[in-house]
């Protein structure tokens, strides 16, 4: 029987079938390329210079569970210690959500890593929509539409914050001052971003394209290598 | 009127006039300027009618939201003159009265207060019962303040909202609460500060004394520009609190500008201690005619001097009782204003600096005289003051009559965070008794008037908050610090006991010579007079809560500001109860009234939408609210979905079952989690094969239905019903939380559409996108298999019928699921395929004779009353499962309700869902759902029923009512099986 | 004491207070609508006039002075239609009888409904309401807007209008005239109204209730009535009586007064929201209950913009109201949102009023007639069979909602 | 009041994230001789009193998790037994 990871997964060497982000933006698409199946915009007309909105759904994701989960090395990643840590290690951002369970997404360069075929796994690229809030007032973008405590001075970056954004439970990752990934149930993604475009029109937040994000990781060291 | 010159403490711009219309009439303001402070520019004087009596109002108090100086402003109505900042083209209007306030036809109700007693309406109108309609059409009729434009939308706002997290909140801005935040702002701790007024500084912005080299309005500048250079403290002005609620959320709205790029944002702010600076109000002296336009309190005639360089009057009498009022009259003489005389209710305690300056300015000074009435018709035109026992009466003309009885603790703030208080004779006012933990107060509210005491408690109060953030928490802050912060504190609560505390206040509450106080407001906002308090208390309502309810005191948009201690004063003298023994009506939130518009915020929706929304809408479909989720309902306006139903009977139908509640449980212990909560036996299941069960609660009623299929050692996948998605891993879990069994679950609700492909043909269709076998030997109904579709997209299929025809639900990955649903569209085609929505599947099922939970089922019934117990393994004790104790109670119980199957006999009509099954006076249950089938050729349904209705033989008849509001319709229907369609089920198996 | 000044109208305390005696016949604990009502048809209909109210704080403190005021007798089943009919027959009766204006204003309700679902419950209930002679009719959405012009019937709404169900029966009263009046009918037909009484504990001998401890001393009764609202269950738990009721905090708000606009009274369950514009001009609105169990009587922030955000999305001309003041009182929930109204229960002479949740206001008057024919006769009234705690022991549900129950009875 | 729940996962949040599931009722009894009555008792007839009682809370908006604490339904804080 198969796991639920391969659902959706191409089955022998075909053309990659179609795919298609929860998300859809109003702007228009100034660069963009064809990635495993998805439509990956690079670059959208009038991005602005901050703060921005980008759309990560086209990313892996993976659920890991396990009561004994500290002793195991998902992805050759080490599990963080308590609830709401994260590590960023190799182009993969781990965090840490209770005690038996991790959430793993991919935020390098390249291609994603193959789903392990251990029952711990399952493939969850699809279950929610991912978005990241990049540029200088990203707190203030964070404050308008949550009151979860999302930038504690005193707590250490990256972590995670298990808590509703917009009404819409959410997973934050704090990765710095000026950068947080929020994912949601998928279902959520496109009124979420819609929200988020009204609820701070006076921060004018502007959709942009993958590029955007990808920079952001790489100035920032947050990439990891891959 | 000609602006006074402009002094440092200004805070408009008298050369930058703004035109503005008040009552239809051109006037103009200036740059800076309130709206009341314009108008008062422009000699207005009345600013509206009360609410009562329709007395002429004007402006009493800047600070107020009390219901006098309310004006409706483009429309919106309540609007505080006093604190709306003026911009050009507004047009401003009176309330309660048409037109210009000047004059009001309802002005003769002044007459008729002798007739209307406190609580007068409770005794009157209703006899004989026929006329009560009438008057209290007319009573209606002259209720309400403002007039609501209920034809526009208030759309055009911009809105917005602000989420806090601090560990400071300051709500205050004055020279405490700037001291306070000064003070508690430390590396790592935030600290947030919320003033209502534009400006930083509180009462001592337009204070020009000097105090220690130094002029007030100085010092208080300085504190604001630190403040906000401050890096760890968030100053937010144009900000009132509208509540302080459990554990330190402190809430509020702000009035934004151009450069906010928000016109008004709501705000919260979760703070771990607050500081509470408000200041104090004046307590307006209550004497006959204190309500007339040109009697204000000092700081309103102080504010329009200083902050606005508005002359409050030609020539002014004051009759105060404290020494920030006395201050005030120096002041304003200073500015060029006549003041006649000054009485000062208090006998002695005055401030003998102040008292010598009056003599200086050649004021008259009147100590232990206080106003007894108010001369004039619309304004103030004189007064009359006298000793307190009334004995030494004297007469002035004036046009400004400046009055209090001195000054109490706006305790507002304090009080929603969980402050007591308890009447001190000493200061006159509620003073605090005790404060939560985490909430400190700081400056006037606490009693002090001395400038350096002020600014000391608020510095003290600032670290005090830091210092119990602190305690027992050093690693939340450097510890470093903390050495020398609990040196300063010592210092500093060491000073502060030698500076002066709280002065003796003011002992009265009214002037002398009241008479009856027929014409003496307690509350402004209601025209609550001293006399009818005195009526309150005669007819038995004498404590201050009683007193409220009943007459009124403290309701209107005032609430407690001012009249909440004052009737509690009021009470106590009058029914001679020791003052101590009273404490003052419970202050309820908001502080400040807000437009629903600035709470509301931007106020949007999140829903969610399946991954074929779009693919759905192009296709015609009209969504509905499910949940969380917009749904496809109809495919067209025939909302009876004929032709949807036609072609899924005949042809073939694509239906978005997306919401559909999909899980993987996985782990050694999984199968004992689906023994606890489903009620079959969860261990017969078979590779390749779908599990039909349901789950029920612990009264046995069946709260979700779906199927399981093992997917490997310890592996299942299963689904639940769509309302049910969102809580079944916290029902599981629940369920399973003593019980320390090991296994997981993974929600993939969202992850997987599911498409549902029904119809005859659809055997047909799927057949021309996939390689796997579908015959009915290889996946026979009830089966499933994993199948690629298209270009090798993996499909989780189960063979499943619902809706009554051969029928296959393909679960596919979300991003994947619009090109499977174009796939599948390009291959029906031929077959003349077509979607189908919610109601569609409704009406199909139903036919069926399949249930849908919370249509066929409800709290009276259980799994076994709606014909499910073959889903029960009744004799399975060990496993605990969810239900079965109820289930085996009332198993053999007689007269319960159960589910029916009818059909509607000939020519019997067509009764509708909620049609009710009636027998003679009795109601025996109520039709579930019940559609005209075309397929079938006449009209079932499913009741649910006392057990009576049933009867004994094969064939019962039910007798159906229906009466939606015209005339009752009868209809006959007889007792079937609830199988209506294809009872053998060939259909979906073939 | 002011001297009142001449020309003043002396008026009269509405009730008579009494020196508190050591023993009465019938001790009522709890001075809102339920206990006075009760307390008045003891002595008005039944003769039984040594009857003392025990109020902890003031009459009409609890409950009885924090509800929606409203009155309506369009319910979900046969039992309780005919309880709340009645019900709303009495309040002109009462108004008469007890010569006290209770400002009932017979505005008639509508209720909304946003789905299909919805829909289905308003034709159940309507064709229960009309089948019992009780007037009541569906409504589509545009004629709810002639009724309630400022209703957004468009699709723009979260929860667009699908119909509206209405009754022109119902309406509005003005509570605390209830309370008050009720208390002035009582005391002049001889009730003993004591404020301030705090029952401390229920003293018995065997099964048999023989008085209560009060902060005032022991008083002995023969029989004793629990109508304390949502303090009634933790009454009742003095005798280590364990009820499936479930204090809730229920909270309310109104605007600043405004001219009049909305002539009905409106609500929806969808939004958890009803309103209506009182004699005075305010829009009072309100209907939220948190789930958890609580005996507080705060207000929360979350709900203060819950109802603002409500309020405006399907009545947007409300955007430029202004909140006034919010609060909140206990709502006594049983699982199946039915009130228990027993007598004897555990206790010979113990009698039970309680468990009403949302609609203890407008059944107060009829509760009250009934409970006294039951404490004066000692047999339950054939109305009141239907309500007797046992249901909840034997799964038998009255159906007044048709929810079904999640984790236990407060939920 | 707008009280805050302390998490085990995620810390002190707004009472609004979470779901209350009941009070501590121990275990669900064995239903080999578990009588009608005994049942339905225990599902149903638990009076709440004004005073601190352990209960279930599932924080459904954050981590998912249930976990009892202790709160008093008097003043809706967190608070232990009395002792």
């Amino acid at each position: 029987m198969k796991n639920v990871s391969e659902v959706g997964a191409p089955v022998g060497g075909k053309a990659r079938p179609p795919r298609r982000s929860p998300i859809q933006f109003q702007s228009v698409v100034a660069e963009s390329e064809h990635r495993g199946g998805w439509e990956v915009a690079h670059r959208l007309e009038d991005e602005g210079d901050g703060p921005w909105l980008i759309d990560l759904s086209h990313r892996a994701r993976w659920d890991y569970q396990d009561t004994a989960i500290g002793d195991h090395r998902p992805l050759g990643l080490s599990v963080p210690p308590n609830p709401g840590d994260v590590v960023i290690d190799g182009g993969l951002v781990i965090s840490r959500m209770n005690r038996t369970q991790v959430s793993i997404g991919h935020i390098g360069a390249g291609d994603p890593p193959k789903t392990p075929n251990e029952v711990a796994y399952t493939d969850t690229t699809d279950s929610h929509a991912w978005v990241a809030v990049l540029g200088a007032p990203t707190p203030d973008v964070l404050e308008a539409i949550s009151n979860l405590d999302l930038f504690a001075p005193g707590r250490q970056k990256p972590h995670l914050t298990q808590g509703p954004v917009l009404h819409v439970s959410c997973q934050v990752i704090t990765l710095a001052a000026d950068g947080v990934l929020m994912a949601m149930a998928r279902g959520y993604g496109q009124s979420f971003v819609d929200g988020v475009l009204h609820s701070t029109r006076a921060l004018d937040v502007r959709p942009a394209g993958e590029r955007r994000f990808n920079d952001w990781t790489a100035g920032t060291g947050n990439r990891g290598s891959t | 009127m000609r602006r006074l010159a402009p002094s440092p403490t200004t805070r408009v711009e008298v050369d930058r006039p703004v035109p503005f219309r008040w009552v239809g009439r051109s006037i103009e303001g200036c740059q800076g300027d309130t709206v009341a402070s314009a108008l008062w520019n422009a000699g207005v004087r009345t600013f509206g009618r009360s609410f009562e009596y329709h007395r002429p109002r004007g402006l009493f108090d800047l600070e107020g939201e009390g219901a006098s100086q309310l004006v409706a402003i483009d429309g919106l109505p309540n609007q505080s003159a006093g604190t709306t900042a003026l911009r050009a083209g507004m047009s401003v209007s009176a309330q309660n009265v048409s037109g210009d306030p000047r004059s009001d036809l309802y002005g003769v109700l002044d007459r008729f207060d002798r007739w209307m007693p406190a609580g007068f309406y409770y005794r009157r109108f209703h006899r004989p019962y026929r006329a009560w309609p009438f008057f209290q059409n007319r009573m209606r009729a002259l209720a309400g303040l403002g007039v609501l434009d209920t034809s526009s939308p208030h759309d055009d706002a911009r809105r917005s909202e602000l989420y806090l997290n601090a560990d400071v909140a300051v709500v205050g801005g004055g020279v405490s609460g700037m001291a306070a935040a000064l003070a508690a702002a430390r590396p790592g701790v935030r600290v947030c500060l919320f003033e209502r007024r534009p400006w930083l500084g509180g009462h001592m912005d337009w204070r020009v004394r000097e105090t220690r080299g130094e002029r007030l309005y100085e010092r208080a500048h300085g504190l604001a520009e630190e403040v906000a250079a401050h890096p760890h403290i968030r100053a937010l002005t144009a900000a009132p609190v509208t509540g302080i609620w459990g554990e330190n959320l402190v809430t509020g709205f702000q009035n934004g500008s151009d450069a906010d790029g928000f016109d008004e944002r709501h705000w919260e702010c979760r703070a771990r201690a607050v500081i509470v600076a408000t200041g104090t109000i004046e307590r307006p002296l209550v004497f006959n005619h204190n309500d007339r336009p040109g009697v204000m309190v000092s700081d309103t005639a102080w504010r329009l001097a200083r902050s606005y360089a508005v002359r409050p009057g030609m020539r002014a009498v004051f009759s105060v009782g404290d020494d920030l009022a006395l201050e005030a009259a120096v002041d304003l003489a200073s500015l060029g204003i006549d003041v006649a005389a000054v009485a000062d209710a208090r006998a002695d305690g005055a401030d003998p600096e102040l008292v010598a300056a009056l003599e200086r300015a050649g004021i008259e000074f009147l100590p232990g005289y206080a106003a007894s009435a108010a001369l004039g018709k619309h304004a103030v035109a004189g007064v009359t003051i006298a000793t307190l026992d009334g004995s030494d009466e004297r007469r002035f003309a004036c046009d400004l009559l400046v009055a209090n009885a001195g000054r109490q603790p706006d305790i507002g703030a304090l009080s929603s965070a969980g402050a007591r208080f308890r009447h001190s004779p000493h200061t006159h006012t509620f003073e605090i008794e005790s404060l939560p933990a985490d909430v400190f107060a700081a400056g006037r509210v606490t009693g002090l008037v001395d400038a350096e005491a002020i600014e000391t408690s608020g510095r003290r109060a600032g670290l005090e908050a830091f210092v119990h953030l602190a305690g027992g928490l050093g690693a939340a802050f450097p510890s470093t610090d903390e050495p020398s912060v609990y040196a300063e504190l010592t210092k500093i609560r060491a000073y502060s006991s030698e500076l002066p505390g709280p002065p003796a206040g003011c002992g009265i509450l009214h002037g002398p010579n009241l008479g009856s106080g027929r014409k003496a407001f307690l509350d402004f906002d209601e025209d609550g007079t001293w006399k009818n308090a005195v009526q309150c208390a005669e007819q038995g309502f004498d404590v201050p809560e009683l007193a409220k309810r009943f007459g009124n005191f403290g309701l209107g948009p005032g609430q407690y500001r001012v009249p909440g201690q004052n009737v509690a004063m009021a009470m106590a003298q009058i029914t001679g109860t020791a003052i101590e023994e009273i404490r003052c009506t419970t202050v309820r939130p908001p502080l400040i009234a807000p437009k629903l518009a600035t709470v509301a915020g931007p106020n949007h929706d999140s829903y969610k939408r399946t991954p074929l929304h779009d693919d759905q809408a192009s296709r015609g479909g009209v969504f509905r609210r499910a949940g969380a989720w917009q749904r496809a309902r109809y495919f067209s306006d025939d909302h009876t979905c004929r032709a949807e139903i036609r072609n899924v009977r005949e042809n073939v139908g694509l239906l978005d079952s997306s919401p559909l509640g999909k899980f993987r449980i996985y782990g050694p212990d999984a199968i004992h989690a689906l023994q606890r909560v489903y009620i079959s036996d969860m261990t017969k299941m078979k590779p390749g094969r779908c599990k039909y069960s349901a789950m029920c609660n612990d009264t046995g009623n069946i709260i979700d239905d779906g199927v399981v299929v093992p997917m490997g050692r310890d592996d299942y996948y299963f689904t639940t019903s769509s309302n049910r998605a969102a809580s079944t891993v916290e029902w599981f879990r629940y369920h399973t939380r003593y019980d320390g069994w090991n296994y997981n679950l993974v929600n993939l609700t969202d992850t997987l559409a599911s498409i549902n492909l029904a119809g005859p043909r659809a055997r047909d269709v799927l057949r021309k996108v996939t390689d796997a076998d579908l015959s009915n030997q290889a996946f026979p109904y009830i089966g499933y298999r994993e199948i690629a579709v298209g270009d090798g997209i993996a499909a989780r299929c189960m063979r499943l019928g619902f809706v009554g025809e051969l029928s296959y639900e393909l679960h596919v990955g979300a991003s994947h699921a619009p090109h499977v649903w174009d796939l599948l569209w390009s291959a029906g085609e031929e077959f003349g395929i077509q979607p189908f929505g919610l109601e569609a599947q409704n009406a199909l099922r139903a036919e069926k004779g399949h249930v849908i939970i919370g249509a066929e089922s409800e709290q009276r019934v259980t799994l076994l009353d709606i014909g499910m117990g073959w889903l029960w393994s009744r004799e399975d004790t060990a496993s605990k499962k969810v239900g079965a104790p109820a289930l085996r109670a009332c198993q053999d119980q007689p007269n319960r309700m159960k589910l029916v199957g009818f059909r509607v006999d000939e020519g019997g009509g067509s009764p509708q869902d909620g049609a009710i099954v009636v027998d003679g006076d009795d109601i025996l249950g109520f039709v579930c759902t019940t559609r005209y089938s075309e397929a079938l050729g006449w009209q079932f349904g499913m009741a649910l029923v006392k057990e009576r209705a049933i009867g004994d033989g094969d064939v019962a008849g039910l007798e159906i009512y229906e009466n939606l509001g015209g005339r009752p319709r009868r209809t006959r229907a007889t007792i079937v099986p609830p199988h209506f369609y294809d009872p053998d089920g060939t259909r979906l198996r073939s | 004491m002011t001297p009142a000044g001449p020309g003043a109208l002396r008026l009269e305390r509405l009730w008579e207070q009494r020196p508190l005696k050591r023993s009465y016949d019938v001790i009522i604990i709890g001075g809102g609508i339920h206990g006075l009502a009760t307390a008045y048809y003891l002595a008005k209909e039944h003769g039984i006039r040594d009857v003392a109210v025990l109020e902890r704080q003031y009459i009409g403190f609890g409950g009885s002075g924090r509800n929606t005021a409203i009155v309506r007798a369009n319910q979900r089943t046969q039992e309780n239609v005919r309880l709340y009919d009645e019900g709303l027959k009495l309040w002109p009766i009462l108004t008469d009888e007890l010569d006290y204006n209770l400002m009932f204003f017979n505005c008639g309700n509508l209720n909304l409904a946003h789905s299909e679902a919805a829909v289905n419950a308003f034709r159940l209930s309507v064709n229960t309401a009309n089948f019992n002679h009780v007037e009541s009719e569906l409504l589509d959405a545009q004629s709810c807007k002639e009724l309630i012009p400022i209703l957004d019937v468009s699709d723009k709404p979260k929860y667009p209008i699908q119909a509206g169900m209405y009754h022109p029966p119902g309406g509005v009263l003005r509570h605390d005239a209830v309370v008050w009046g009720l208390a002035k009918g009582a005391a002049e037909h001889g009730v003993d109204i004591h404020q301030g009484v705090e029952v401390q504990g229920i003293d018995v001998q065997g099964a048999k209730v023989t008085g209560v401890r009060t902060n005032h001393g022991p008083i002995e009764c023969a029989k004793l009535g629990v109508m304390a609202g949502g303090y009634g269950a933790e009454v009742c738990a003095m005798l280590d009586l364990e009820l499936p009721v479930h204090p809730l905090t229920i909270q309310a708000m109104v605007t600043q007064p405004l001219k009049p606009f909305l002539h009905h009274v409106v609500s929806s369950g969808a939004y958890h929201v009803y309103a209506n514009q009182t004699l005075k001009g305010e829009i009072a609105t309100g209907a939220h209950m948190d789930p958890q169990v609580n005996y507080t009587t705060d207000a929360t922030a979350h709900y203060f913009k819950h109802q603002a955000e409500a309020l405006t999305d399907f009545m947007p001309a409300l955007k430029g109201a202004r909140f006034l003041r919010i609060w909140a009182g206990l709502a006594d929930m049983t699982p199946d949102m039915a009130p228990i109204l027993d007598g004897n229960v555990g206790f010979d002479g113990l009698y039970l009023d309680l468990g009403w949740g949302y609609f203890g206001f407008k059944s107060g008057p009829v509760a009250g007639k009934y409970m006294a024919e039951f404490i004066a006769r000692e047999t339950c009234p054939e109305i009141l069979e239907p309500f007797a705690l046992d249901r909840f022991l034997e799964n038998r549900y009255m159906g007044e909602t048709a929810t079904t129950m999640k984790y236990g009875h407060w939920d | 009041m707008t009280f805050r729940l302390t998490c085990p996962v995620c810390g002190a949040r707004d009472v609004y994230e979470f779901r209350y599931g009941g009070p501590e009722r121990g275990m669900r009894p064995a239903q080999e001789d578990l009588s009608p009555e005994e049942h339905f008792r225990w599902t149903q007839f638990r009076t709440t009193r004004p005073a601190p009682q352990e209960e279930w809370w599932y924080h459904a908006a954050g981590c998912g998790v249930w976990f009892s604490t202790w709160r008093n339904p008097a003043t809706n804080r967190e608070e232990g037994p009395a002792t």
